[in-house]
């Protein structure tokens, strides 16, 4: 009765492995050399990283599966965890400086940027809802320890707190809602679950969808399970809050389009309801929180809000088109918001890190590169061509209205004009007030992230063709 | 009335709703709100093992295991969260989680 | 009423009067304890359901290690319960109602469990357990085999909860005194000992 | 992709020129005047070139000309250049405006002078590309691109109230273009292109129409900006600099009605048959309210403000009515308010430069120590009233004309404003000019000196050039108003004659 | 030549305008002036070439602007009608020039009258030459705006700069009607040039037009929108309003645009269009009230008024309405005659009250004057002979003119004939009163000026006071008005010099435009409304077949023929009784009838009245749209109330974030819950 074991074909989940093993090494290169070996550990986990995303570019093109059909591989699950290699990759760098001012230089912090890396790209190529689970709740707790890795601050430790009582409320609703939706469909996995969806669904599925939904919307901190962001953002110390706005964002994301384009097209009408009323919620909320905000990290934290909003206008319209509009914006929003934490990073004078959107006054005199890069952010994150942004947003829209979605474009529109209201108070602040004391110069890293990310994003409209065809194939793929 | 699968259900249901109210009626302290959420793992869990029973499906049962594995895991670094909160704060009181707020 | 039936109610009315009193307990450690009685008797309904392993697991896992962490917790925070037993909150009615609320339709819900022909007669992708072997065997034949990701999976989950442990909590108290082998080993003399030519009235600060 | 031609040229030569003075380094006098006149020259070579774009340009042919297409967003959505009759005299008109913004500048603007030039330069890159754009999500992106130099021109550089009126003006105009971008999504997916060319032979089915109409409608209408969108547009003028109130004045309000004439008029025909009683009554109310505002202002600005408004009124009027006479008129007469607005705004900009003030009530008897100011101002004033003789009046007559063939009612009471027009401007003129000199402050006032003189001649010149002679600019419009009129004919055909013929 | 006629001029403005700083008052006057001869000189010639041989041409100058079926040309329109408004304007532009030199001798702004005098001239060639509705309309803005700039010509001077304004918004109200006339008549005809519109305008007599809501008569509509701007450019009744103020120009701009030519532009256009108006008899009634209601109504203020300008601006206002009578009436050619020969009379006498003004140190209130005929011999022998003139004395130029216009009026079938017939005898009678009233106060009686005349001054003051019943100056512009007359670039008042007879080259063309006066009438008069009429017009003025006024006004009684005369005697009578025989009267009749006399004295409270229509209404208005229209409401409930409610939703949003987890959970449990019990009320899947 032996089952002959057979060996799974590795290839596909080459990246991961590489992830994993180099996990391990950190692990153990960590726990040998001690607490001294954080440059050593830190530079591997660069290594491993770029190991990963070598392995990953390398990949043939394709859909495979492999585990028993919980893996998949395919032009999707690539360019988001592209993306989000790319996002863990530059968050961990911005983190260099920060943690050895802040005597923060623990060996484990890269080994669990890592570890919570290799949990997005699990959750990105799971194709079941166990994978799925799995994937999320590596991520999720490396990212709770990660959170209050400034384990003597109260805030840190306070965002640690709250984000893991909220984030274990969630993936408990998500397990609920899981078992139910494997109840009710008698499987697992997504195509299975698809397949037996076919032509009906009862409501069983429907509510195991909604615990489900809840659970994933919590992870890319949609509205109503949005509340922790704002709180977790500040409290974090800000690479982390860097690293929590970018890569995990894109996994979550992309593991929500996963699931609902893949496992449950055939209830579209269904469950487009739950995500247009998340995305009106998150873009109205974010816009309107956010004006009352003088903290930039919170301030930030409605803005991803906002912007969650915006992308899961995308998956509502449940198309190719929408997907690629989820793409696209998911990878410029990472951009921009690598650009955004590079900018907060090097708001400091001295060795303190200032955090109120006051502190920015009249920059634009004091620090002339900063202000403007961060003015291009800014104005790119409100959506204004030829910025980035603005592609981002008229790929989801364009996506909305594809599919008829009217009133949510017409509501997603008009909520970002109410929060170009804040981005642009922040511009004011920078360029129109008095300046105030000068920031210390920034550090050549934070320089080039700016750089680099302000260059991106003021340049795409002039070649959009890589990203765009890219996200169109990768759109095509799951479909 | 024969024990069919909804009494299962129905049994994990209600666990699950007192671990959800739990977590938001109970003011006094971060440990109980740990413990809420284990119920709800374990509502999980009756509902997986409920299902996998009656589908004559294993997977349910391993899914099961697997969220017995990762509960514990979320237990351990709950915990040690909220150790360190403790040590920062000396107190556990959920009132006195809210320095950020807004 | 069969007998399982009985039990069926007993294990099921004890878990949830003893998750009720979890929630509502002053006392934590009274909420360990209840949290404990529901986990054997959740394991009481794994066994009428014929997933014995698990409800072994359930025990000698959650009893046996979780449970008992947080007993340990509670103990070591050494918290001043009666400070925190204070009232419960305002809002209880509606939080009580919506939960309340949420519970109706979940039975509702669960309660219109239908397999449908098709489902059945689809081919579970899972693996149909043969009547013959026993549950813990059928767990094992796939576990490491068809479910070899979601087992290594979980391992690097542990791999974290106990990087995250140690990172939190572990503390290098100074002014302790250690001591370090490979310290004392590499010793030589070259770091040991440092000859300093003192000039007369100069000091060693110079 | 490679192989540019002269609009592309067009587009890239502010840009090199914002490149070049963003190198510059330092903020020594020496630095200052490089950046001046580079932006100077970068803005002259920009008009010259644009005069060669004009020469290469057949004038009696309606179609697009010049056209250059890259690849883009994707095989429907491309990077595609071009001109009609409709669009060159704004694209030139720009070109023609930014040499005298610079000039305008030169010593009023003291501090992060190069930012500033840099900031004009790349508005002047977007404006063009407005007018040059042939596919809809280009010109959607130019269209929104200037919102941010010019949110800057006029948080940076405004007066006292600048944060206010700039939030105002972008946030007012953001939330208009928005729904024309969800208008233009809903066109691609109608048509499957955002070829301008190609949308413009597309037919949309009229209940889709409508709705398109009006997205475009909310975005043009407040960029006109017609009544009751106009608020934005008194605060943005009376902060801004003087050469920004001449941009905003002389081209970016050219973009609603070009807006209008590119896209609602020939891809929405029935939808604007339709809403054409509703373009009137927003029109003629336009032209009498906010005349009448106009008349009782009491900052110079403010008023040239809201008489821009009014002149929009004739321009929207002129456009609905669907005649030759008020199309080409009301076209003429945003070439010709782009001319004499900027230069209304250059003539406040030099008293204000010396007084720093634009209470009406500070000044009063300039004549007396400025009277070559005073003949200037008395040009553009008049011109503002619609003098014939001036460029003001061919614009105003003939979109008046073609408001009476159309409408008489909407002819009347438009036709009033130009009592009211007469009224405020030249109580405005006697107010700042006129009267005697008593303030102590206006006594030591210089005449214009020979920087001012260069700015304002030419502008002069061609306020009066084609006010007798409209030709040049008039005819380019015929080709493509006539093309219009003959494709959109079909659609209104026998109702519309019966309508505005002798009965 | 035609060219030269039209452009010489504006080749003078452009020289005085753009060089007169540079090369000089002195070359400025007499390059302005020297052209403006020549090309008056050449206006003679065409006048005889045209109007007693056959030069009527047309000479294209370019394209104007064309759009659609609309082509506008500017070109020049040679005929009959055109080449006497030719003379007319040039011969008195080219003394107003000359006799300028003399009058503005003082002022230092000498370049730049100029400059306006030939713009002005320029422009009312453009309008008088025109060839289609929109170069007339361009000619008369043109006008207009000459007008408002010699108006507020010492810019100084607020009441200056007032009337100025006001002269240009009152004539844009009737430029208002023009503008829609020129509309229609393009719908209706499809063309602008006149010999289109003429061709087409016999197919229109039953055309209707519907037109704010009602069914018109379409060429009478055109007719009456057209005339609109007739009233306002000839300062028709209810549109009279601006030329009274406009007296605060320099006097030779008086002379030359606010009697002689500009104001006539309105008459010139109504008989230019006599093709349209004879299709349009409805209007022509509407003329002919109108006319005969300014001629009377002008002449009632005139009665009274002590301005030595004014009165003569009354009489051009009462003049003009007598020009529109005879247009009304069909007369299209006496209503010419009357035009051209008023030019040389009224021109003369405000050349001459200018000669007076400028002999008495700009002293403008005739209270002030008397005596003069002494000081300045000249002067009050032309301003006699523009008097008899003026008041139609047998066989000078008013008396061909004006009794043609009589007797037209009474011969007319024009329903309101009857009506224009009595208000232009009443009018004549009151003409002749306030001419000879004129005359006498300033030229005969007592010097009340002088020495003593300040005492003496004051004393009028006052009796004019009491005579207003005890009220204020406030309330008398009229009287008040003459003491900010004095022109500051003089810098020194009156009564302090002897008053001395003015330069030579101001009395040249007083004797000029005096032999004018005399002789206009008579040499013309049969080429204008006698029997060369048809050789001499040569269908330039049009009369429909049913037309036979011009026939007919020979056939009148005598009595009618008579009764102008008879009138004029009456009125010479009675002046020469008040203010000769005895002077206490004029008072004393004030004092009996205080009521009429400060109706009359206040011009009817036309001022009073449209500043408490439409001035105060629009200034109320303008401040009501601004305050609460875009200030209150369209902001308040726009942009501001927005961010307002944005804000407030903020604040209670960002309340929902209360920091503690439990309320965080309960938001998700809501948000499911909610979510749930959507989809279960919505009835499970679809």
């Amino acid at each position: 009765m032996n089952a002959p074991f057979v060996m799974p074909a590795l290839g596909p989940v080459l990246p991961e492995l590489v992830m994993a093993v180099g996990a391990l090494v950190l692990v153990l290169v960590g726990a040998l050399r001690g607490e001294k070996s954080y440059g050593l550990v830190n530079g591997l986990a660069f290594v491993t990283l770029a190991l990963a995303a070598a392995a990953l570019v390398t990949q043939p093109a394709g859909k495979v599966l492999v585990f028993g059909d919980s893996f998949v591989v395919d032009g999707f699950a690539r360019i988001m965890k592209a993306i989000a290699l790319l996002g863990s990759a530059v968050a961990l760098l911005l983190s260099v400086d920060y943690l050895r001012r802040e005597n923060l230089t623990r060996f484990e912090y890269p080994i669990l940027i890592v570890l919570a890396t290799l949990g997005m790209m699990m959750m990105i190529s799971a194709n079941d809802l166990i994978a799925l689970y799995l994937g999320l709740e590596l991520q999720s707790l490396a990212a709770y320890v990660i959170a209050a890795i400034h384990r003597d601050n109260v805030r840190s430790s306070e965002a640690g707190l709250k984000y893991f009582v909220l984030g274990a409320l969630s993936s408990g609703m998500l397990l609920y809602g899981a078992s139910l939706v494997y109840g009710f469909a008698g499987t697992v996995s997504f195509p299975g679950i698809a397949a037996a969806l076919k032509g009906q669904s009862g409501l069983g599925v429907i509510l195991g969808l909604v615990f489900v939904s809840a659970g994933l919307a919590f992870k890319i901190s949609a509205v109503p399970f949005h509340m922790w962001t704002p709180d977790v953002y500040e409290g974090a110390p800000t690479p982390v809050t860097t690293f929590f706005a970018s890569a995990p964002k894109v996994a979550a994301m992309a593991m929500m389009v996963r699931v609902f384009i893949v496992a449950f097209p055939g209830i579209i009408g269904d469950w487009r309801q739950i995500v247009v009323f998340v995305s009106i919620a998150s873009m109205a909320l974010g816009a309107f929180a956010a004006i009352g905000q003088r903290n930039i990290k919170r301030l930030m934290a409605y803005s991803s809000i906002g912007h969650v909003g915006f992308a899961l206008v995308g998956l509502a319209a449940g198309s190719a088109q929408g997907v690629n509009g989820v793409i696209i914006y998911m990878a410029i929003y990472v951009v921009m918001t690598l650009g955004t934490f590079a900018i907060i990073l090097g708001m400091r004078r001295g060795d303190t890190y200032v955090e109120t959107i006051d502190d920015l006054a009249g920059l634009s005199r004091t620090q002339p590169f900063m202000a403007y890069a961060f003015g291009a952010i800014l104005f790119s994150l409100t959506g204004i061509p030829p910025l980035a942004g603005f592609f981002a947003k008229f790929y989801v829209f364009a996506a909305a209205i594809e599919a008829k979605l009217f009133a949510l474009a017409v509501i997603g529109v008009v909520t970002s004009v109410v929060s170009a209201y804040y981005y642009l108070r922040i511009v004011k602040i920078m360029f129109f007030d008095e300046p105030a004391e000068s920031f210390s110069p920034l550090t050549p890293t934070l320089k080039a992230v700016i750089g680099v990310s302000t260059a991106a994003i003021l340049f795409f409209w002039l070649a959009p063709a890589p990203l765009v065809s890219a996200a169109n194939a990768a759109a095509r793929s799951l479909f | 009335m024969a024990v069919g699968l909804t009494h299962y259900l129905v049994v994990a249901a209600i666990l699950f709703t007192l671990g959800v109210l739990g977590i938001f009626i109970n003011r006094k302290n971060v440990i109980v709100i740990m413990m809420s959420i284990e119920l709800i793992l374990l509502a999980v869990n009756i509902n997986l093992v409920a299902f996998s029973t009656h589908l004559n499906d294993i997977t349910g049962q391993v899914f099961a295991l697997l969220v017995l594995t990762v509960a514990a895991a979320e237990a351990a670094i709950g915990l040690a969260i909220l150790v360190v909160y403790f040590r920062n704060r000396g107190t556990i009181a959920v009132d006195d989680i809210n320095m950020m707020k807004g | 009423m069969s007998a399982v039936a009985a039990f069926f109610y007993l294990f099921s009315a004890v878990a949830v009067a003893s998750a009720f009193m979890v929630v509502v307990s002053r006392n934590p450690v009274y909420s360990v304890l209840f949290l404990i009685l529901a986990f054997v008797n959740a394991a009481g309904l794994f066994l009428l359901m014929g997933a014995e392993f698990l409800a072994m697991i359930l025990v000698v896992v959650y009893v046996g290690a979780v449970a008992v962490l947080f007993l340990f917790v509670v103990m070591m925070l050494d918290v001043d319960f009666a400070e925190l037993r204070q009232g419960f909150i305002n809002y209880l009615p509606v939080g009580a109602m919506v939960g309340i609320a949420l519970l109706v339709e979940l039975i509702l819900v669960v309660g219109t469990w239908t397999l449908s022909p098709e489902l059945i007669r689809a081919p579970a992708a899972g693996a149909a357990t043969a009547p013959t072997i026993s549950n813990t065997e059928a767990i094992g034949q796939v576990l490491y085999t068809r479910y070899i990701y979601f087992f290594q999976a979980a391992g690097l989950i542990l791999l974290v909860a106990m990087i995250g442990a140690i990172v939190l909590t572990l503390r290098e108290r100074t002014g302790v005194k250690r001591q370090d082998i490979s310290a004392q080993v590499a010793r030589t003399k070259a770091t040991a000992m440092e000859v300093r030519k003192v000039a007369s009235g100069a000091g060693l600060e110079g | 992709m490679f192989g540019f031609g002269i609009l592309s040229g067009l587009l890239v030569l502010p840009l090199v020129g914002a490149a070049f003075i963003l190198a510059l380094r330092g903020d020594s006098p020496a630095v200052r005047s490089n950046a001046l006149w580079a932006a100077l020259a970068t803005t002259v070579a920009t008009f010259l070139l644009s005069l060669v774009a004009w020469s290469r340009f057949d004038i009696a042919n309606p179609a697009f000309q010049l056209v250059e297409t890259h690849a883009w967003l994707a095989d429907t959505i491309r990077f595609k250049l071009g001109v009609d009759g409709f669009s060159l005299p704004f694209v030139v008109l720009t070109a023609f405006l930014m040499p005298f913004c610079i000039l305008a500048s030169w010593t009023s603007i003291e501090n992060r002078l190069k930012e500033y030039l840099v900031c004009f330069l790349i508005l002047e890159a977007t404006m063009i590309g407005v007018f040059v754009a042939l596919d809809l999500v280009l010109f959607y992106l130019m269209f929104e691109a200037g919102l941010i130099p010019m949110f800057l021109i006029i948080g940076i550089w405004g007066g006292k109230r600048r944060i206010y009126a700039s939030f105002k003006f972008f946030l007012y105009t953001l939330l208009g273009s928005v729904l024309m971008l969800l208008a233009i999504m809903a066109m691609y997916w109608d048509a499957g292109t955002t070829d301008i060319a190609a949308l413009l032979q597309h037919k949309f089915a009229p209940a889709m129409q409508t709705w398109l109409w009006l997205a475009f409608f909310a975005s043009f209408a407040v960029k006109m900006p017609m009544w009751p969108v106009h608020t934005w547009l008194p605060d943005a003028h009376v902060e801004a600099p003087t050469a920004g109130s001449v941009i905003l004045a002389g081209i970016l309000l050219k973009m609603g009605g070009y807006g209008f004439i590119r896209f609602s008029l020939p891809m929405f025909p029935d939808a604007s048959l339709y809403f054409a009683p509703l373009v009137y009554a927003m029109s003629v109310i336009a032209i009498v309210y906010t005349s009448l505002v106009a008349l009782m202002q009491e900052d110079i600005k403010k008023l040239i403000a809201y008489s821009s408004v009014a002149h929009m009124g004739f321009v929207t009027m002129g456009l609905f009515t669907m005649t030759e006479q008020g199309i080409q008129g009301a076209m003429f007469q945003m070439v010709s308010h782009g001319i004499v607005s900027g230069a209304l705004f250059l003539c406040v900009g030099v008293v204000y430069d010396r007084l720093h003030t634009r209470e009406i009530a500070a000044y009063g008897g300039l004549v007396n120590r400025m009277p070559l100011y005073a003949v200037t101002f008395m040009v553009f004033t008049m011109a503002n009233v619609g003098l014939p003789g001036t460029s003001g009046f061919v614009g105003e007559f003939l979109t008046l004309m073609g408001a009476f063939r159309a409408n008489p009612w909407v002819a009347f009471i438009a036709t009033s404003g130009v009592i009211l027009s007469a009224a405020y401007a030249l109580w405005l003129y006697r107010r700042v000019v006129f009267g005697e000199l008593v303030k102590d402050s206006l006594k030591t006032m210089q005449d214009l000196n020979r920087r001012e003189m260069i700015t304002l001649a030419p502008l002069v010149v061609l306020t009066i050039y084609y006010g007798v002679r409209p030709g040049p600019i008039l005819d380019a419009f015929a080709a493509p108003t006539n093309a219009l009129i003959a494709s959109t004919q079909a659609v209104f055909g026998a109702a519309k004659t019966a309508a505005l013929m002798v009965q | 030549m035609y060219h030269a006629i039209v452009f010489l001029p504006l080749v003078g403005f452009l020289i005085a305008g753009c060089f007169g700083r540079i090369i000089g008052a002195r070359a400025s006057e007499v390059v302005t002036t020297g052209l403006l001869v020549v090309s008056a000189l050449l206006s003679w010639v065409a006048f005889f070439q045209v109007g007693f041989g056959t030069g009527a041409t047309r000479v294209q100058l370019m394209n104007w602007m064309t759009s659609g079926a609309l082509s506008v040309d500017w070109a020049l329109r040679i005929d009959t009608l055109t080449v006497v408004m030719l003379v007319v304007v040039n011969s008195v532009s080219a003394l107003v020039h000359l006799y300028s030199i003399g009058y503005m001798h003082e002022d230092p702004a000498r370049p730049r009258f100029f400059a306006y005098l030939s713009l002005f001239t320029f422009a009312m060639l453009m309008l008088v030459t025109s060839d289609n509705l929109v170069q007339m309309f361009f000619g008369w803005e043109g006008v207009g705006l000459a007008s408002y700039l010699l108006i507020g010509f010492w810019y100084q001077k607020e009441s200056a700069n007032a009337a100025a304004i006001k002269a240009f918004v009152v004539n844009r109200v009737g430029d208002f009607g023009f503008a829609l006339g020129i509309f229609l008549v393009f719908v209706l005809t499809g063309s602008v040039a006149y010999d289109a519109i003429f061709a087409k305008v016999g197919g229109l007599g039953e055309a209707t037009f519907r037109f704010l809501g009602h069914d018109w008569h379409a060429l009478t509509l055109a007719a009456l929108l057209l005339f609109m701007g007739a009233m306002g450019k000839s300062a028709q009744f209810l549109l009279h309003t601006w030329l009274p103020d406009a007296m605060e120009g320099p006097t030779p701009v008086s002379a030359l645009i606010h009697a002689a030519t500009m104001v006539t532009a309105g008459v010139f256009m109504v008989a230019r269009l006599s093709p349209v108006f004879e299709m349009a008899p409805t209007a022509l009634i509407v003329v002919t009230a109108i006319g005969a209601t300014t001629a009377f109504f002008a002449a009632t203020i005139g009665l009274v008024q002590n301005d030595i300008k004014r009165v003569i601006a009354y009489s051009t206002c009462s003049q003009l309405g007598y020009m529109f009578v005879g247009l009304g009436v069909g007369a299209y050619s006496a209503g010419i005659f009357h035009l051209f020969t008023h030019a040389f009379f009224k021109a003369l006498l405000f050349l001459g009250a200018g000669s007076v003004i400028h002999a008495m140190h700009h002293e403008q209130d005739i209270r002030n004057m008397g005596g003069l005929r002494k000081h300045i011999p000249f002067t009050a022998a032309v301003m006699a002979i523009g008097t008899l003139a003026l008041t139609g004395f047998p066989f000078t130029a008013g008396y061909f003119s004006k009794d043609a216009i009589i007797e037209a009026a009474y011969a007319s079938k024009n329903p309101a004939h009857a009506y224009a017939f009595l208000a232009t005898v009443i009018a004549a009678f009151m003409t002749s009163f306030y001419s000879w009233r004129l005359y006498f106060l300033t030229f005969e009686g007592k010097a009340r000026w002088g020495a003593d005349a300040h005492s003496l001054h004051e004393g009028v003051d006052h009796a004019g006071t009491a005579a207003h019943g005890g009220h204020g100056h406030d309330a008398e512009p009229a009287s008040a008005a003459p003491h900010h007359h004095d022109d500051h670039a003089h810098g020194h008042g009156h009564g302090h010099h002897a008053p001395h007879e003015s330069p030579l080259v101001m009395l040249i063309p007083l004797g000029l435009l005096a032999i004018g006066a005399v002789a206009a009438g008579f040499a013309f008069k049969e080429a204008f409304i006698g029997h060369s009429y048809d050789a001499f017009w040569k269908g330039s003025l049009f009369t429909g077949a049913g037309n036979t006024i011009l026939n007919d006004l020979h056939a009148v009684p005598k009595w009618v023929v008579w009764s102008p005369f008879v009138m004029m005697a009456l009125g010479f009578a009675l002046a020469f009784y008040m203010y000769i025989v005895n002077p206490a009267t004029p008072r004393r009749l004030a004092e009996a009838n205080p009521l009429l006399y400060r109706f009359l004295l206040n011009k009817w409270y036309f001022d009073e009245l449209y500043d408490f229509l439409f001035v105060r209404p629009s200034k109320w208005l303008g401040r009501f749209l601004w305050k609460t229209g875009d200030g209150r409401i369209i902001d308040g409930l726009g942009p501001d109330g927005i961010s307002a409610r944005v804000v407030d939703i903020t604040n209670r949003v960002v309340r929902v974030q209360t920091g503690f987890v439990y309320h965080y959970a309960f938001a998700m449990l809501i948000g499911v819950a909610a979510l749930v019990t959507w989809y279960l009320l919505r009835g499970g899947a679809h």
